[in-house]
């Protein structure tokens, strides 16, 4: 309830102030649209990828804006649907955004994505699906590593750490979970690792009993868990309930924040790999976790932090180039390696690929007595 | 005179019970025949029996020499078989023309022609027509249902002659008529029979109705056939009375 | 019984209802179509790339609608799978299109072809069935169509979807901008309205009617009910495959959450909404769920309240649609304005 | 002399057989609990709809959405108004009763249900976007623990591990339906209550204050919508989006079994859950949802009135 109050208040002030100071003023500003899953499937990644573009805005105006000029945000919700968001993308291209934030889905992304291109914006998105950045498309960038990235790392754990021979593969049937999967067979079969049970599950699934049985059942070493966070929770208690008893690996969503708050003491014992965590042993994540807490009352996932992020791209290669450049800013960040040390907003050294992928450190940590604990960090792919 | 339907032992069962039960009788060409009996005694089963809502336990049904027995309703209408309903049947969201052109458009060309021919697949002309003929000409561009209960009998009686059918069968045409309208009624169906030469046949309660309008009455009681005679047979016979008056 | 002499017959409706009147004639409804074409067709001048999609979309929907209005609100089969059909659509032209390179107009028509054989197919369980039970076979239907355009990586690209559709050529002229694809749009939805629009008055048209009113009478009228339920469900099946094979180039981007079951709902509440049998209800129908939340969007983060809170109210105060509103209203008004003597129709 | 080997090889595989068969029942033992446990969640929902259905021909599209949002309505009194969890349960109960219970049968269904079915119904779609829409704006997006009132854990019947919570809804369901059946068949009240869902004319003409009973069964059905909600959201966590699924399964739940029958919707509920989790667990896990809906459109052809259905009298 707060938060809408204050989201109403926040466009109410804008409206306000637009309307009194005129266009003169006006001009001083930066217009950002974001185009996000706030209702639908994706409603739940999409609102932490809004708060955190919010607390980023809050951010960067407290600090004098981009260049001196204060962000103005703006917030589309897609529905979660292709045809709604190429809509919203149309609109905030039409309205002058400076550069596209979101979506979070790769479905509603790919419906989307050359309206930015053709316009020549850059759009930064939270999707990591493989095929996004396969298309040659400049002006797309990622928040995060892609999956085709991710998953070499958790294949190599599972054999090496893990030592893994046989596992369950359970994984979300949409365009997250799908994906995953499908980079993950080819790692685990190069690695001799068999898939002795491939469930697949509903998005939004209540009900994981009867996956947890058969898991229970199957003669398998460990179980890698692809599920976005409340269905991780879920899929999680249910195998505590049933007593599955198998070590549960999982990439980024499972180790969340958000999934052992939810999950609660059936959460312990799970551990993978974490692209972008706020217990990461990074002071910065720590810190954007505790402000995020504060600020919403819940606990930020990776899309928290992506959204945060995102908008610190922006920002840097604005600042790089030292002027507003729509075009300009695609072309800044291909190729970039961002640091912390040249703008403290993108919390972790950041490299971007000529293709829009990223390339960061990642860690591997397990949950322990309800926190998650980070047993070590990975370097980046080609540092 | 020849028949133009014969019906022949003719059972119909629900479960265990039987509603009708061998029954047989014989409309002639050109006449008005009545059935009459008591509540529950098979006539509008009789009916639906006939014209392929139900289908029979037993006995069969030729139409023009024909064994139609067992045929849909559509298939007996397109054989020239039309009917009413007992309980109000028009189309109420349908003006008046519109009902009747509906009552004879398929009975006009195939399928595909009705499609790509005119919209009123030529009978305008033709239920306007009808509509002067049962006196609702003031009427015909008005709503069915925003008739009044009198005037939907007529058209749905209208309904049943539209496609210039070789038999109507009619269920209880006067049901819930008023006095005015009902005479109205009668004299428009003797005129339907003496000017157009209809043949039909009328299940009714109300007795001088059938006694005044039919050549012939059939007199049904449990599913059976009592007796079968001129209005003035049925009225003399001291069975028919028992029937209707003794329980 | 007491016998009431009828009023004299209320005038005829504004929008013609298809019931007052259905001779091709000059109507109402006719002329609405072609001046709203005309309209449309110069509209979106200066309205921006997200205007003139909106609107685009809002005909790709009212085509959908207008099948779903003749199933349901002329012939009276309810049908929760209408998104399926649009998806059916969908997909066979994206598939069709970027897989083997077949041209629009073909992929158009065996879109609607196919969901016009799928429909038919449907349609024998509404012989078995009525009311609200045929509702669930649709729903299960439109279900488990959504289960294999997920499902079947290999041919609908699963949850990723398919991308790159291409818009049509017409003359030798590309429709790849919004404006030009507008303007395409509007031709394809007039060309089937006016179809819709005879066949609604056409003996057909009559029938459907009279299935939805009284299936038993017309049965004993010589109306084939097997055949016009089943065509019922074809034809409108059929609308749903064109809206679909235009949706695919509009968006340039398919996948199937716009075909799944909460999609057919929202059909559906377009139809009633609109006003469930008039012929221009699938158009005022789909302007609420398209365009009244793009509108809504002023009220911020809780605009999907606002609007099922407008719905609702909506549907509360008129039950037959908007259109069913405006008739009412125009009647009182007809009755007030015109000679003393009438009185108000109900 | 190869005869020992053979036969101990066999002996072995038949061992081997035999502990298969017993794993492989426990297994399905297992799965059928499940199924019980989430099946008698959807009876809770499809009695409810059933009723309302059978008194005003209603059909509830936001059925889900009323599971959905009284777990919501009570975490919301924990934390907006620091009530303890008992206190805000009991409020948030009486709350959803009154609102959805009699405020939606005076709000939307008076006014609507002389128009028929399909207004009615489209109605109640648009108000399960606002309820959905409003417990993700005004509460919250991400889904909740709720606290559960049973214990955790699992106990070893004739060695088949089963859930203590799977256990404890599965008899609270039970307890309240048994209540249920007794207050319609026992009770002076619960029998006006069935004349009025059998017939609601005749029962006018009985002298039965048709209103007020109709009344009843939107209360009944919003209580039993409370009681689902709470036993499920420990299980399930409270999330705004529940309702979507919970929703179809009551439908299935209620078709399967028979419109028109509190029995139906029961057994209805338990068949859907347990085909349900079978289908999980032993068809392919990608077209799950497929298989109860296979079952529904079996139902319906082959036996529309459903399995402890009453057929509805034709009229012609």
């Amino acid at each position: 309830m707060t938060r809408f109050t204050r989201a109403g208040v926040f466009a109410l002030a804008t409206t306000l102030a637009l309307a009194v100071v005129g266009p003169a003023t006006a001009q001083e500003r930066v217009k950002l649209i974001n185009v996000v899953e706030l209702s639908g499937a994706g409603a739940t990644a999409g609102t932490q990828w809004r708060n955190g573009i919010d607390l980023a805005v809050a951010d960067i105006n407290a600090r004098g804006g981009i260049l001196g000029r204060q962000i103005d945000i703006v917030h589309y919700d897609t529905q979660t649907n292709p045809g709604n968001t190429r809509a919203a993308v149309q609109r905030a291209i039409d309205e002058g955004t400076y550069s596209v934030l979101g979506p979070v889905f790769s479905g509603p992304i790919g419906a989307s994505m050359q309206i930015a291109q053709r316009a020549e914006i850059a759009q930064i998105v939270g999707g990591e699906a493989a095929g996004l950045t396969r298309q040659g498309n400049q002006f797309l960038f990622r928040t995060s590593l892609s999956q085709a990235a991710a998953m070499p790392k958790l294949a190599t754990y599972l054999k090496e750490t893990v030592k893994a021979n046989r596992i369950a593969i359970v994984w979300v049937n949409n365009d997250f979970g799908k994906g995953g999967r499908d980079a993950m067979l080819p790692e685990l079969q190069q690695r001799g690792i068999q898939v002795a049970l491939d469930v697949s599950t509903e998005q939004g699934q209540a009900d994981f009993t009867a996956d947890a049985i058969r898991i229970r059942n199957a003669n398998v070493d460990a179980v890698f868990v692809y599920l976005n966070e409340d269905e991780s929770a879920r899929f999680l208690l249910a195998a505590r309930q049933q007593n599955v008893g198998k070590p549960m690996i999982g990439e980024t969503t499972l180790l969340g924040a958000r999934v052992i708050q939810l999950a609660g003491e059936a959460a312990n014992g799970a551990r993978g790999h974490v692209g972008l965590s706020i217990d990461a042993p990074v002071p910065a994540f720590q810190d954007f976790g505790r402000r995020y807490q504060a600020r919403f009352g819940i606990a930020s996932d990776h899309n928290g932090l992506k959204g945060y992020m995102a908008v610190h791209m922006i920002k840097w290669a604005t600042e790089r180039m030292g002027r507003f450049d729509r075009k300009g800013v695609a072309d800044t960040l291909r190729g970039a390696t961002i640091t912390p040390q040249m703008e403290p907003g993108i919390l972790i050294t950041t490299r971007i690929e000529a293709n829009g992928d990223l390339d960061r450190e990642s860690f591997l940590a397990e949950v322990e007595g309800g926190r998650q604990v980070i047993r070590s960090t990975l370097p980046m792919i080609r540092p | 005179m020849k028949p133009v339907l014969q019906v022949t032992g003719l059972r119909k069962s629900f479960g265990g019970v039987v509603a009708v039960d061998g029954v047989s009788f014989e409309v002639h060409e050109g006449e008005i025949l009545g059935i009459i009996g008591p509540n529950g005694c098979g006539k509008s089963t009789l009916f639906n029996c006939i014209l392929g809502q139900l289908v029979p336990s037993a006995g069969d049904i030729r139409l023009d020499g024909v064994d139609v027995t067992g045929s849909t309703p559509e298939a007996m209408n397109r054989r020239g078989v039309s009917r009413t309903f007992q309980l109000l049947q028009v189309f109420p969201e349908l003006s008046v023309r519109e009902n009747l052109i509906l009552a004879g458009q398929e009975h006009r060309g195939t399928m595909l022609a009705r499609l790509f021919g005119p919209g009123d697949a030529g009978l305008t002309a033709e239920a306007d027509r009808m509509i002067g003929f049962f006196r609702l000409s003031h009427l015909a561009d008005a709503k069915a249902g925003s008739l009044s209960y009198g005037q939907q009998k007529l058209l749905d009686a209208a309904m049943a002659f539209m496609a210039g059918p070789r038999l109507v069968l009619l269920d209880e045409p006067a049901g819930g008529v008023n006095l005015t309208m009902l005479a109205d009624l009668k004299e428009r169906l003797r005129a339907m029979n003496a000017e157009r030469g209809a043949t039909f046949v009328v299940i009714e309660h109300n007795m001088d109705f059938v006694m005044s309008l039919c050549s012939r009455v059939i007199v049904m009681v449990e599913g059976k056939v009592l007796m079968t005679g001129t209005p003035a047979q049925v009225r003399s016979d001291p069975a028919v009375l028992e029937a209707y008056l003794g329980n | 019984m007491t016998e009431v002499v009828a009023p004299s017959p209320p005038p005829s409706p504004p929008v013609a209802r298809a019931a007052s009147g259905l001779s091709r004639r000059l109507d109402g409804v006719l002329l609405t179509l072609i001046a709203g074409a005309v309209l449309l067709w110069f509209l979106p001048v200066g309205m921006g790339r997200y205007g003139t999609y909106v609107l685009t979309l809002w005909l790709v929907t009212s085509i959908a609608v207008m099948g779903l209005n003749l199933t349901l609100g002329i012939a009276g089969l309810k049908s929760l799978a209408q998104a399926a059909f649009m998806g059916i659509g969908a997909y066979t032209t994206a598939i069709l299109g970027t897989k083997f390179g077949v041209d629009w107009y073909s992929c158009f028509l065996l879109s609607g072809l196919l969901s016009f054989a799928v429909g038919l197919l449907l349609g024998f369980p509404a012989l078995r069935v009525k009311a609200h039970y045929l509702a669930f076979v649709t729903l299960a239907f439109a279900t488990l169509v959504w289960l294999v355009f997920r499902n079947e990586q290999w041919l609908t690209g699963g949850t990723f979807g398919i991308a790159n559709i291409a818009r049509p050529t017409l003359f030798g002229i590309r429709t790849d901008g919004a404006l030009a694809f507008h303007r395409f749009v509007v031709v394809v939805t007039l060309v089937l309205a006016l179809a819709l629009w005879w066949l609604i008055r056409s003996p057909w048209g009559r029938a459907f009617l009279a299935l939805r009113e009284n299936p038993i009478r017309a049965a004993s009228l010589g109306v084939d009910i097997r055949a016009y339920t089943l065509l019922a469900f074809a034809i409108g099946s059929a609308y749903g495959g064109f809206a679909g094979a235009l949706y695919s180039p509009l968006v340039e981007f398919i996948d199937p959450s716009p075909f799944a079951l909460s999609a057919s709902f929202m059909l559906l509440l377009m139809v009633v909404a609109g006003g469930s049998g008039y012929q221009l209800g699938p158009f005022v129908g789909a302007l609420v769920a398209v365009a009244l939340p793009e509108w809504l969007r002023f009220t911020g983060g809780l605009y999907l309240i606002v609007f099922g809170v407008v719905v609702l109210l909506l549907l509360i105060a008129c039950p037959q649609g908007i259109l069913g509103l405006a008739e009412r209203g125009w009647n009182a008004l007809r009755a007030r304005l015109g000679a003393g003597a009438a009185e108000p129709s109900r | 002399m190869s005869t020992p080997a053979i036969s101990q090889r066999a002996a072995t595989a038949t061992h081997r057989t035999i502990v298969r068969t017993h794993a492989g029942m426990a297994e399905l033992v297992a799965y059928i609990v499940a199924g019980l446990a989430t099946g008698a969640i959807y009876a809770l929902a499809a009695i409810g709809f059933t009723l309302v259905w059978q008194t005003s021909q209603t059909i509830n599209f936001a059925q889900g959405e009323y599971v959905m949002l009284p777990a919501i309505l009570i975490l919301a009194g924990v934390s907006f108004f620091g009530l303890p969890l008992w206190a805000a349960a009991l409020l948030g109960g009486l709350v959803f009763v009154a609102v959805f219970g009699a405020g939606f049968k005076i709000a939307v269904v008076d006014p609507m249900i002389r128009h028929g079915v399909l207004p009615l119904a489209i109605a109640t779609m648009a108000l399960a976007i606002i309820m959905k829409e409003g417990a993700k704006d005004f509460f919250s997006s991400e889904a909740q623990t709720f606290p559960s009132p049973f214990p955790a854990g699992a106990v070893d019947i004739l060695g088949v591990s089963l859930s203590m919570q799977h256990i404890a809804i599965i008899a609270v369901a039970f307890i309240a339906i048994g209540i249920l059946q007794w207050f319609v068949s026992r009770t002076r009240t619960g029998r006006q209550m069935q004349a009025t869902a059998q017939n609601p004319g005749v029962a006018l003409i009985l002298g039965i204050p048709v209103a007020r009973m109709v009344m009843l069964t939107f209360a009944i059905n919003a209580a039993l919508a409370v009681l689902a909600s709470v036993l499920v959201s420990p299980l399930y966590l409270a999330k705004f989006s529940n309702g979507e699924v919970i929703g179809l399964f009551a439908f299935i739940a209620a078709i399967v079994g028979g419109f028109n029958q509190v029995r139906g919707a029961l057994g209805g509920g338990l068949i859907v859950g347990v085909v349900d989790s079978l289908a999980a667990a032993y068809i392919s896990s990608s077209y799950r949802l497929a298989v109860p809906l296979a079952l529904l459109v079996l139902i319906i052809l082959i036996k529309p009135e459903g399995l402890f259905g009453r057929r509805e009298e034709r009229r012609i």
